[in-house]
């Protein structure tokens, strides 16, 4: 299945990219693809724990299963205000 | 629509919140010429924008059904702001005070924590840096 | 001077109170069209004009001791007011938005304890009376 | 000595003038005052405790020496804002 990864502010800034499609295997969860992402990006893997998550622009949990097709970004901290 | 690339108009949301209700509290975030000892020349506003306007109409829900008296109005920029200018506004009205403070105070507390907009400050000297609020000093530079 | 017969220009407040400092908390007391379960037409507000002002500008002392980082800017209406005009409006302006809040919201308190102000409701049917807030009622009907 | 009594709101109401200069004996207080205007007006007799009071626009007790000239007032229950 395939997902529309979103990434903002200073992430956008460490990926070097505004967003990307990515293909998964089946059975994926949130979890799973910040695994992957830290794989690929030593600044991701640095992270002490997942950021928050965001799917189809609602909140998630690292079990949230992901569907082909979902919109999916983690969150720099916020600093909204 | 709670975000905006124009200029907050204060006024006009004056205008909108206050009927004959009693007590309005109103919250203005200003953007300010330093943060964390470093003098600040204007700051971005990044939003996911979709995401936010869910966001806020959640906390808005969430207000409403906590105070069920107070009506709120709420507004956020997003794009470049120079400092002084108004980065988000919160008016809460409602018959008495004290509902009008708390669900104005509830609402910039949630805005700030859960709503997602960062902010990018750029300094005199040209250099610039995302604001990460989780870290002491305030102030993640990259790049 | 803090007291005026005069509508309360809210804007040129927010703009007298509002330089680049980060959090700005207003708060506006307006005219309700009832009170204590009866209808109100309008108000008249009296006070002990002398003594109000110095009431209010040891309340803007005590305030400016207690949150130092904290500026107000604080009106009073005195005279007849129709439903929905603006009877007191303070601002304070801080760093951050605890401060302003916090401010804002003992100042409020404050005016409204010890600042010789009184208030008369007039009602549909013609009949007034002095608003007394120690009573439960929060009305009593004077002649 | 006298003093210049102030009456405001629903206490002007009652003593039906918004002031009066009053004679006092040497020596009085705050409290002798309103213990005089007590025995006069029957609708301040029914308080049950002296109402707060001013002396030359600040804040006294019932303790609070009066002097020629002073400006005395009884406050009502204040209800700005």
């Amino acid at each position: 299945m395939r997902v529309h990864l979103l990434y903002f502010a200073s992430f956008r800034d460490i990926a070097g990219k505004p967003d990307e499609n990515r293909e998964l295997p089946p059975g994926s969860r949130v979890g799973d693809l910040w695994a992957a992402l830290s794989r690929e990006v030593p600044r991701f893997a640095a992270f002490p724990s997942m950021p928050p998550a965001a799917v189809n622009e609602e909140y998630v949990g690292a079990d949230e299963p992901l569907r082909d097709g979902d919109e999916v970004a983690f969150l720099p901290p916020v600093a909204g205000g | 629509m709670y975000l905006t690339t124009q200029p907050i108009d204060v006024a006009k949301m004056l205008h909108e919140a206050r009927p004959c209700d009693g007590a309005l509290c109103l919250f203005l975030g200003v953007v300010r010429n330093e943060n964390a000892g470093r003098e600040t020349i204007s700051i971005d506003y990044e939003a996911y924008g979709s995401m936010a306007e869910k966001e806020m109409e959640r906390i808005a829900g969430q207000i409403a059904a906590e105070w069920p008296s107070a009506r709120l109005v709420m507004a956020h920029r997003v794009g470049r702001l120079a400092v002084g200018e108004v980065s988000v506004a919160v008016a809460a009205v409602a018959p008495h005070r004290a509902e009008a403070f708390a669900a104005c105070r509830a609402s910039i507390d949630r805005i700030k924590t859960t709503v997602p907009i960062w902010k990018k400050e750029h300094h005199p000297d040209g250099s610039s840096g995302w604001v990460d609020p989780t870290r002491e000093s305030g102030d993640l530079t990259i790049g």
